[in-house]
This record gives C-alpha cells, sequence and structure tokens, in this order.
C-alpha cells in the first residue's frame, strides 16, 4: 500500500541511515573490544552535541523508515488496511522516536552522572 | 499456499525478500529493547552496565552476532534493492543478491571475532 | 494402449473427481494431459486455451504450486515421481476448475495506462524510429508480453495487497514511458503512483523467474520506480 | 436449463480477431453518441482467434517503387483470378490507411530499417518487399494493442459468449439478433442489436492437421448456412506445407513451423532421407504454399508409412548456432515440445491454415441480410482461391474497420426488431438436443471427420474421393446425433461445445466436399487431379453454396473483371516483373 510519497520517505531515511549505520557498526567493532561497559559508551558520547545531533537524525530515520516498513508487513501480511493501517504507522512511529529520543538523550545529555 | 508450493516457486531473489523482510521485521522490534536499555544510562545506570556485562556471556554475544548481522544483512539487501532502482541499468540482481548476503556475514563475523 | 501413466490431481471447484491416471506419450504438454482427463475421463472437467503454442497466454495453470503456460510445458519437466498437481491460476477469482476470471488482471492493465496515448492520426505518416536509440531498445524489451498473468500469478504482492497493479501491467507502462510515440508520458507516471502503484513492488523477482517469454517486469518496475522518484523531486521544484 | 435471458445492444460485434476488434473501435468512432457497442466471443478479448497467431505479417504497398497497384495485381494472380476485384482493391488500398491507424493510433510497433522506416520483406508469391512484421510475433502486436484499445474504450464485453445462431426477423428480411450460449453459466442469451458484425473467423478445423486456435470451429459459417445466406469458394482452403506432426494426442500437431525456416534454406526430406521439392517444382523448398504442400502429400501417399506418416525439416546444415540464434523462437517452441529444430530434423505435414470462402458480402461488409455483416475470415471474396501471406491479417483489419465504419453510420437509421420466435426455439432445440441423448465421447467423432477431410477433402481431390468423403461425412454426423452430454452442471461444460464445434463443422465439411466436387478444375489451394487443368482463366467463376432447409445447392457465378482481366495488368508499360531480389 506504498504510495510515492511514502516510498521516497523509506528510500531517503535509507539513504540516510546507511552511511550511519557503518559508523555505529564500526564504533561497535572498535568499542567491543574487551568488552562494553556504560561508562565507556557514556564516556564516548556523554555532552557531545555532534553525537547528539548523529544519533537524533538516525533515530528520526528509524521511527519513519520502520514505521513505513511496518505498515507494509501490517498490511500485506496482517490485513491491515484503511484507517487502522494509517493508525498503525503513525503509533509505531511515534512509539520509535519516543522512545529512541528518550535513549539518545540519556547517553548524551541525559545521564546520570 | 502450501509449503510445497512455495519451495517449488522459491529461488534467490524471493529468498533474499524474505531475509530483508525478516531482518527489518526483527530491527523494527529489538531497537525498543535497545532504545530502552540505553535510556538506562539515566534511570539506572547500574542495571545498563549489568546488562552490559551480559556481552560476556556466549548466548548474548551471539544475540548481539545475530543484531549486527541483521542490521548488516538489512542495510546491504535494502542498498542492493535500491541500486536497480536509482541507477539506470538493468542490474545482475542475483550477484547483488550474494553480494550483500556475502559482505554481511563478513562483517558480522569481523563483529564476532573482535567480540570473542 | 500405452503402459506407462501419469498420476494427475486436478485442483477442482466443484466436487467431481479430483484423481485421474493419464496415458503417458512422448510428445505430451501439460494440456494435452488436462485436454485428455476432459475428452475422455471427466467430460465436466473446465479449463481454457486457443492457440496451443504459446501466443495467446490463455492457457497458465498452477502446475505443483508454479504457474506455467500448460501448452508449452512438456509434461516431463513438471513430473515428480510419475504425478503432477494441475490447479487454477493464483490471484484470480476461479470461474470453475482450472479457468480464472482474467478481467481484474485486464482492468489492471488499463488502470496502469497501459494503452497507447496517441501522438500522431492515420493521416499522418509512420513516425521514423531508431530501433537502437536507448529508449526504444528499453521500451522494446517488454513488448513481446502476451499478457498469459503468470508474473502475475506468481507475485506474493499481489497475493497480499488486492489494489497492486502486478508486474505485467506496470511492464506495459513503461514499456509506454520510453515509446518516443506516446503521449501519455506524466499519465502513466501517475497512474503508476497511486495505492496500486509500482511502489508496493518489492523487486522479489518471481515474474522475471517465472515470465515464460523471459521478459523481466522486475526491471522494468525498477525503472518506473526512479523515473516516478524523478518527477517526485522534479514536482516539488 | 433452457431459461433464456434477454440483451440489447445497438451494434453487436462477434469476435475479437483483427476484425471484431477494428469494427469496435472504428464503430465508436462513427455511430451517434450513446450508442451501446458489444463485443461477444467465444473465448477472452483479444486472446482467442488467429489474428493473435500470425507471424509473418502484414502486406501494405507502401512507396520504394512498389505501389497498391502491384499489391493488388499480386493478390488477383494469387488468388488465380478468383478474387472479387473490388474488394481485393479496396484490401490493398486500404491497408496502406490501416498501417498507419496501426503504428500511429493504435500504437503497434513494427520493426524498422536502420533509417527508421517500415522494415518489409517479401513473401513467396509476392513482388516487392510488402509484408511488414514485428519480428515472427506481429499478431501478438497487433492484437495486444488493439485490444488495449478496445478495453479501455468501454465498449459492453461479453465474454465467453458463443453465437449458436443467427435469428431473423418474422419477414425473414432482416436479422433481428444472435442467440448465444453464456459458456461460464451454460445458460441461453438471446441479445438483440440493430446491426451485427460477424467476424468469427473461420478456422479450418475439421482437418486432421490444422493451425487456427482451439476456439475457431466454422460456427458464423454454420450459422450463416442455416440462415440461408449464400457462401462462395467454399472449396478453397489454404495447406501450410510444414505443420509440426507429433501424435493425434497433442495439441502441437499441426501447428506451423514458420514459413521462413524454407526460406532461409531449410530442407525437406522424405522417409528416404532424400531432398524431393525439386522433383515438383524448381524453387524446390522456395516453392509457395500450394505446391510445396502437394509435394509434401505426393511423397507421403507414395511412402505411405503408418510409423512415419510426415516428411522431415532439417535445418542443421545452416549450422545450429545460427539457426538457433536466427529461429529463437521457433527452435524454443520445438524444444519446449522436445524437438531439436536446430540440429536434428523435425517431422512435418502440410496443414489447414486458412479458408478462403466465406459470406458473399459487398465492399462495405453489407451481406443480402438487412442488418447482418460480415468481415475477416468469414467473409469470402477477397483472396478467390488462395491468399498470399501477409494478406490475412491485412483483410481482417482493413475489412473489420470498414465494417465498424458502415454499422456506425448505418445504424442512425435501424431500430432493433423482434426475432422469429420458431426460429429461436429451434436453435435453442438443436442446442439443448444433445444434452437429451445418452452421454458418450465426441472427441473419437472429431477424429474421424478430421480423417475424412484429410483422406477426401484435402490437398489433393478427386470426384470419387469427394464422393466417398461426403458419405463418411454424413456418417459423422449421423453418428454425432446419437451421442450425448452429461447435463448435470452447464456451466463451462467444454464437452457441451466439443459437441456444438463437432455440428459446425461437420455442416461446412459437406459444403467444402459439394463446392470441390462442383469446382472440375484446379485453381490455387484447390487441387483435382481428375482435373488439373484450371480451366481457362476468362472463364473463371466461382462457387456459391446456399442451404434452404435441408436443400444444399452449389451453383457457380461468372467473376466480373471490374478491373483487370487475364492476360493484362494495371501496372503501367515497362515496370518489372518483380522488385525483390531474386537468391
Ligand atoms: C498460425 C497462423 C499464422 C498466421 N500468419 C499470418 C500471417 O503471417 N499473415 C497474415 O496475413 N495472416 C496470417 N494468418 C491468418 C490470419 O491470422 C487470419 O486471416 C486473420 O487473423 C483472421 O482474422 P479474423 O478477425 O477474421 O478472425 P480471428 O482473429 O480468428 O478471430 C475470430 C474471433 O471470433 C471468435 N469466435 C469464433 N467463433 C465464435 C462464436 N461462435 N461466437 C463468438 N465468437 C466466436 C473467436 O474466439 C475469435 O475471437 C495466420 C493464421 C494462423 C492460424
Ligand atoms: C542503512 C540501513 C537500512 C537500509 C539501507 C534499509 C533499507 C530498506 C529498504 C530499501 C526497504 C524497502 C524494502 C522493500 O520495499 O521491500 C526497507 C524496508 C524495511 N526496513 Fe529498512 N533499511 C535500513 C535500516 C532499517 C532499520 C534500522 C530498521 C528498523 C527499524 C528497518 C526496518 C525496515 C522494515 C520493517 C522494512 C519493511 C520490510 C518490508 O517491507 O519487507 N530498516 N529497508
Ligand atoms: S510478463 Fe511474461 S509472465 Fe507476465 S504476462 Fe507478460 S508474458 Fe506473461
Ligand atoms: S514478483 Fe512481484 S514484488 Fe515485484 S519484482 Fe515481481 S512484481
Ligand atoms: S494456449 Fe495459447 S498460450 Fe497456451
Amino acid at each position: 500500500m506504498l504510495t510515492l510519497r511514502l516510498y521516497m520517505l523509506q528510500r531517503i531515511t535509507a539513504l540516510v541511515m546507511a552511511p550511519l549505520v557503518l559508523l555505529h557498526l564500526g564504533v561497535m567493532i572498535y568499542a567491543i573490544q574487551g568488552g562494553l561497559s556504560a561508562e565507556e559508551i557514556l564516556g564516548r558520547t556523554q555532552g557531545s552535541a555532534l553525537w547528539f545531533a548523529i544519533y537524533a537524525t538516525f533515530t528520526l530515520s528509524i521511527a519513519i523508515h520502520g514505521a513505513i516498513g511496518l505498515r507494509a508487513i501490517a498490511a500485506e501480511w496482517g490485513g491491515f488496511r484503511g484507517y487502522g493501517l494509517e493508525a498503525l504507522m503513525w503509533v509505531t512511529g511515534a512509539f520509535l522516536l519516543g522512545l529512541g529520543l528518550r535513549a539518545v538523550w540519556a547517553v548524551t545529555y541525559g545521564a546520570a552522572p | 499456499m502450501t509449503a510445497r508450493d512455495a519451495i517449488n516457486r522459491a529461488h534467490p531473489l524471493w529468498v533474499a525478500f524474505i531475509v530483508h523482510r525478516l531482518s527489518g521485521l526483527a530491527l523494527a522490534l529489538f531497537l525498543p529493547l535497545h532504545f530502552w536499555i540505553l535510556s538506562l544510562a539515566m534511570t539506572d545506570p547500574a542495571r545498563l552496565d549489568g546488562l552490559l556485562g551480559f556481552t560476556e556471556r556466549g548466548i548474548v554475544k551471539t544475540a548481539e552476532f545475530g543484531l549486527v548481522f541483521l542490521l548488516a544483512i538489512h542495510m546491504f539487501g535494502g542498498l542492493r534493492l535500491m541500486a536497480p532502482e536509482f541507477l539506470p541499468w538493468r542490474a545482475p540482481h542475483k550477484t547483488l543478491a550474494a553480494a550483500a548476503a556475502a559482505v554481511s556475514f563478513l562483517l558480522a563475523c569481523l563483529f564476532l571475532m573482535r567480540a570473542l | 494402449m500405452p503402459v506407462k501413466t501419469h498420476q494427475v490431481t486436478i485442483v477442482r471447484s466443484s466436487d467431481a473427481a479430483t484423481e485421474f491416471e493419464v496415458p503417458a506419450h512422448d510428445n505430451q504438454t501439460v494440456l494435452d494431459v488436462v485436454s485428455w482427463i476432459q475428452q475422455y475421463a471427466d467430460p465436466t472437467l473446465s479449463y481454457r486455451f486457443a492457440c496451443r503454442v504459446g501466443m495467446c497466454g490463455s492457457c497458465a495453470m498452477t502446475v505443483n504450486g508454479v504457474p506455467r503456460w500448460t501448452c508449452r510445458t512438456h509434461i516431463s519437466k513438471v513430473l515428480q515421481d510419475g504425478a503432477v498437481e494441475i490447479g487454477p491460476l493464483r490471484n484470480l477469482p476461479v470461474v470453475k476448475d482450472l479457468t480464472v476470471d482474467m478481467d481484474p488482471f485486464f482492468d489492471k492493465w488499463i488502470a496502469a495506462e497501459g494503452v497507447h496515448h496517441e501522438s500522431r492520426t492515420r493521416h499522418d505518416d509512420i513516425a521514423p524510429i531508431d530501433a537502437s536509440d536507448p529508449a526504444r531498445v528499453e521500451a522494446s524489451a517488454g513488448i513481446e508480453c502476451i499478457n498469459c498473468a503468470v508474473c502475475y500469478a506468481a507475485c506474493d504482492t499481489v497475493t497480499a495487497n488486492d489494489s497492486y497493479l502486478g508486474p505485467a501491467a506496470l511492464q506495459r507502462g513503461w514499456t509506454l514511458l520510453n515509446d518516443a510515440k506516446d503521449a501519455g508520458h506524466d499519465a502513466i507516471l501517475e497512474a503508476v503512483s497511486g495505492t496500486g502503484g509500482c511502489h508496493n513492488c518489492h523487486s522479489m523477482g518471481s515474474c522475471t523467474a517465472l515470465c515464460p517469454n523471459e521478459l523481466d517486469p522486475m526491471s522494468a518496475i525498477a525503472g518506473l520506480k526512479r523515473e516516478t522518484a524523478k518527477s517526485f523531486f522534479k514536482r516539488r521544484r | 436449463m433452457t431459461a433464456l435471458e434477454h440483451h440489447d445492444t445497438d451494434i453487436l460485434i462477434l469476435g475479437s480477431g483483427g476484425a471484431g476488434l477494428f469494427a469496435a473501435l472504428h464503430a465508436q468512432q462513427t455511430a451517434p453518441e450513446g450508442t451501446k457497442i458489444t463485443i461477444a466471443v467465444k473465448g477472452l478479448i483479444g486472446k482467442s482467434g488467429c489474428t493473435r497467431m500470425v507471424q509473418g505479417g502484414y502486406n501494405v504497398a507502401l512507396g520504394g517503387g512498389d505501389t497498391v497497384e502491384r499489391h493488388f495485381m499480386d493478390t488477383i494472380e494469387g488468388g488465380k483470378w478468383l478474387p472479387n476485384q473490388d474488394m481485393a482493391w479496396r484490401l490493398c488500398e486500404q491497408a496502406v490507411v490501416r498501417i498507419r491507424e496501426l503504428e500511429n493510433e493504435v500504437g503497434c510497433f513494427f520493426d524498422r530499417n536502420p533509417d527508421g522506416t517500415l522494415h518489409q520483406k517479401a513473401f513467396a508469391g509476392q513482388t516487392a518487399d510488402r509484408t511488414v512484421h514485428k519480428g515472427d510475433l506481429t499478431g501478438i502486436e497487433i492484437i495486444n494493442r488493439l485490444m488495449e484499445k478496445v478495453l479501455a474504450s468501454g465498449v459492453e464485453k461479453l465474454q465467453e459468449h458463443r453465437a449458436i445462431g443467427l435469428i431473423p426477423t418474422a419477414d425473414g428480411a432482416s436479422l433481428a439478433g444472435v442467440l448465444m450460449i453464456d459458456m461460464r453459466t451454460g445458460r441461453f442469451r438471446f441479445v438483440r442489436a440493430k446491426a451485427v458484425l460477424m467476424a468469427t473467423g473461420g478456422g479450418p478445423t475439421m482437418y486432421k492437421y490444422h493451425t487456427p486456435s482451439g476456439d475457431k470451429t466454422m460456427d458464423g459459417l454454420a450459422m450463416a448456412l442455416r440462415a440461408g445466406l449464400p457462401l462462395r469458394d467454399m472449396e478453397m482452403v489454404q495447406f501450410h506445407p510444414t505443420g509440426l506432426l507429433a501424435g493425434s494426442h497433442t495439441r502441437m500437431t499441426g501447428t506451423v513451423l514458420e514459413e521462413g525456416l524454407r526460406g532461409a534454406g531449410g530442407q525437406l526430406l522424405n522417409h528416404a532421407g532424400q531432398r524431393f521439392m525439386f522433383d515438383y517444382d524448381q524453387k524446390g523448398e522456395r516453392a509457395t504454399r500450394d505446391v510445396v504442400s502437394r509435394g509434401i502429400y505426393a511423397e507421403m501417399r507414395k511412402a505411405n508409412d503408418p510409423e512415419q506418416e510426415g516428411v522431415f525439416i532439417s535445418m542443421s546444415h545452416l549450422g545450429p548456432e545460427n539457426v538457433r540464434q536466427k529461429f529463437k523462437g521457433m527452435v524454443k517452441r520445438c524444444a519446449d515440445s522436445g524437438f531439436d529444430l536446430a540440429a536434428g530434423q523435425v517431422e512435418v505435414v502440410p496443414t489447414a491454415h486458412y479458408f478462403m470462402g466465406g459470406v458473399v458480402v459487398d465492399v462495405d461488409t453489407r451481406t443480402e441480410m438487412e442488418g447482418l455483416y460480415v468481415a475477416g475470415e468469414d467473409a469470402g471474396g477477397a483472396h478467390g482461391s488462395n491468399r498470399l501471406g501477409g494478406n490475412g491479417v491485412a483483410n481482417s483489419t482493413v475489412f473489420g474497420g470498414i465494417a465498424g465504419d458502415t454499422m456506425g453510420r448505418d445504424v442512425a437509421g435501424m431500430t432493433l426488431r423482434d426475432p422469429d420466435m420458431t426460429i429461436l426455439q429451434a436453435e435453442i432445440a438443436r442446442a439443448v438436443y444433445p444434452l437429451m441423448q445418452k452421454p458418450d465421447l465426441i472427441q473419437p467423432l472429431r477424429q474421424s471427420l478430421q480423417e475424412v477431410m484429410w483422406d477426401n477433402v484435402g490437398v489433393m481431390r478427386t470426384k470419387t474421393g469427394m464422393e466417398q468423403g461426403l458419405v463418411r461425412i454424413q456418417k459423422v454426423s449421423d453418428a454425432l446425433m446419437k451421442v450425448g452430454v452429461d447435463d448435470t452442471n452447464l456451466a463451462f461444460n467444454l464437452t457441451w461445445h466439443d459437441w456444438l464445434n463437432m455440428a459446425s463443422l461437420c455442416e461446412v465439411s459437406e459444403v467444402i466436399a459439394k463446392a470441390g466436387l462442383a469446382r472440375e478444375n484446379s485453381r490455387g489451394a484447390h487441387y483435382r487431379e481428375d482435373f488439373p487443368d484450371d480451366g481457362g482463366l476468362e472463364n473463371s467463376d466461382y462457387t456459391v453454396a446456399r442451404k434452404s432447409g435441408d436443400d444444399l445447392r452449389v451453383t457457380r457465378e461468372p467473376v466480373a473483371f471490374t478491373i483487370v482481366r487475364p492476360g493484362e495488368t494495371i501496372l503501367p508499360d515497362g515496370e518489372p516483373e518483380t522488385l525483390v531480389a531474386q537468391p
């Protein structure tokens, strides 16, 4: 049930995410050596406007991309149509965005010291 | 559609589609969890540490290997999908699909090796 | 009397017999097997064919789960342990037994603007066209489609999404979009960008893998996605 | 079971081949606003019939030295001076418009020369490179594009509706409507219309080997015969020399191996593995269809080998790779059926291909019955005794368009008429007759009829043979009347339709044999071993068959040389005999 607009949004967000995923994976592969710790993660991200910007963009993209993706699956495999389908997309989008931004905030500015 | 019908009809690109869809679905389901864990940094740093400590354990490592693999395969799968959509040539789809799978697998292995 | 037989299961819409033993022959297509059953074993069996040589596209059925032209499929190609199961084409309403109503398929063909948009009349000369021009090559790639709906039956997106126009109709749109004589550029892009449009295609590739004519609707659809994407930015300036 | 549904329309078109679809488009262009147009067809719109199966192409004189006059002369000479010259002229002249219409308005794309102009080639029997084509799948391109136009135009569709009877008005002067069976439900439907085009496409499928599509069984001509209309040239059945021979149990048998194979140098080999065509004609395998068909038939008769009936076509000396490349579609088709055309040999046999005979019409497709128009392969006259390759689809599209125009104009002054109820009831009774008999197999009867026609009224004919044929046809008809069809479920009941097909084929077979007996000379497709001469071109006459009650009568009418007389030409002085480069 994709129209041109949703399709474009999904592709654009995918393209935005591609380098971010690589970055993210790179950091993970680098960081994972010797195990992960909260301290280590936070040490990298805390208070960094750059990390905030990167991860906020990432999160926004995920929310849009994921919601549109789930919409397609819900329509094709779940038989959703009409308002139910629209509602589902918006709710999942909002949920992903909310949870995601909260996490980004947590590791940048919001962490408990 | 019976399982036999699906098997008779299956072919590499169709499998690539299923893998892409399932990996996307799995990512969408996993991410909220991932986000929640990271938010613990704000609310309960000790628990975050505890959970991250799990990475030392086999299952968690395998699970993470799986997730990286999912992300990688979904991304390369997605890129290989978009290539013929945005580039003006008749793409060697099967080769692209195979390459995407291979690169993802490599990446995930790298991740695993580093994690060990 | 030939001694060898095939075990044939027919997926019926009526509650008539479904299992048949059909005498085997050297030169025998799936259509011949179906015809034999109707002519000699069960006179009520319904199926459709016309040309018998892969030109009309009216004999497609599901053979062991796979959509195929039955008139051009040698029975030996589909037998599994001497048995075969034949049913109606997927994704279209069954009329009776092995015949389906192809109207939805053609309605979508027209809905995709799969019809020539005139730019000249019978009083004009025929346009000189360079057959090796890249756009013409692209148009010619899908032109031999016989609208058999095999690709339509193969596509799981069609199964899952009743408004999806499907590979054959979209391929026709792409062909026309590349046809220098066709004046329907905008109408086609509009038609393939709606709810059932090309953006629903997940590049599963079953259409291309199973098209008996070796056409490539998947790439045609990718072409439509590309052109609509371009128009998306243009329209937004 | 015999419930009858009624339906009204203004213009009713039977058949969706080149003739039917073009008629639908043209009728829309000429008919007054609001005219209701309906297409009824035995199969699916655009997917049934033979126009779709056209391989070689479409004859049209488009300059480069070629002229309408030259096309006309080839058509007359090819038809051995039997064509209705006004129709043949119309055909050649209008083909020029029709091809532009096909390209410019309908959206067909035909193969091009490197300079972008239409590519044209020459079929055997033509004196110019004239045949426009789309690879060797010309019919698919023409019908697909026409079908799209018609589907998009919003005409009313009655698909899988089989016409079974032309029902006149009580005074018998005009046509009231057409009785049909809605095949999907098995119900009868009577459709009244002001104007009806019959374009059901003939189709000589009463022969053991035949090329036309499975839905064509001469229904139109059988209906016309029962309606008392005159049919001309009914003895003229064209055989294509190379039909695939693969056994009686497969529908592939009889399907065409394309003409181009012989043109490219394909060799025909007899049972002894020897080439034989040069024994019959100096052009060898490249001779015209009728000559090659007779050559093959003669060889088959000589060998009289039940194990190996046909002869072989062999291409491998041209290099299998080369053949595979040049005849990709044909090689693949053979391979799908288990034959290796490129490297091996494929058994072939002459196969009934086209029916030159048909309803007598005027140049505007009108018949002697008001309200009934006939075009395409159902109409007689344009080809005489032989149809040139490429003139078939030109004929159906040209006259289909003319029929549409004519009906569109005529319909303004016409009203709906009421049927003769006794005839309507009689036609229904005819169709339900088998449902009251004890069910039995029909296919063996079809095979008997096909044997009879092949043996006695086929490629080469004699008086005794055809008389024997008539007796045998009668036997099959009688047997058919004793075979019933199970009536428990009439929805999409193919076996019932097989019976009705047989009824049409038997009726028309008798006419073919009688017309064949009436022509005591040999012209084009009609070859009498007992009268091998052409009987003098100046004295050309054509046969007209007509039925009244059970009485079938064949008369002979002189051909009117309205444009050119035998021995003359309308080409300017000094024109070369042929413009085709000789190999
Ligand atoms: C294999 C093959 C190759 C050919 N190649 C060439 C070629 O290269 N060049 C050329 O010029 N010609 C060729 N011909 C001949 C050409 O196809 C025909 O002359 C021409 O297409 C006939 O057109 P039509 O419209 O009269 O009939 P068709 O196209 O045959 O259409 C007849 C229509 O009538 C319908 N019909 C039949 N009975 C009934 C009924 N009872 N009620 C309702 N509808 C009915 C059928 O379903 C069909 O839709 C070829 C023919 C064949 C078989
Ligand atoms: C760089 C990263 C990514 C790329 C390049 C990418 C690309 C794509 C593309 C092209 C599609 C469309 C597939 C189709 O139409 O069939 C898609 C679908 C989808 N994506 Fe992503 N994606 C990425 C990351 C993600 C992430 C992080 C998620 C998690 C939320 C996600 C979830 C989904 C889902 C659920 C679908 C729908 C699957 C379907 O319709 O079959 N993707 N992705
Ligand atoms: S694209 Fe191929 S499979 Fe699909 S309708 Fe056309 S010929 Fe049939
Ligand atoms: S199978 Fe269906 S999903 Fe697209 S590539 Fe073909 S149309
Ligand atoms: S019968 Fe025409 S494609 Fe098979």
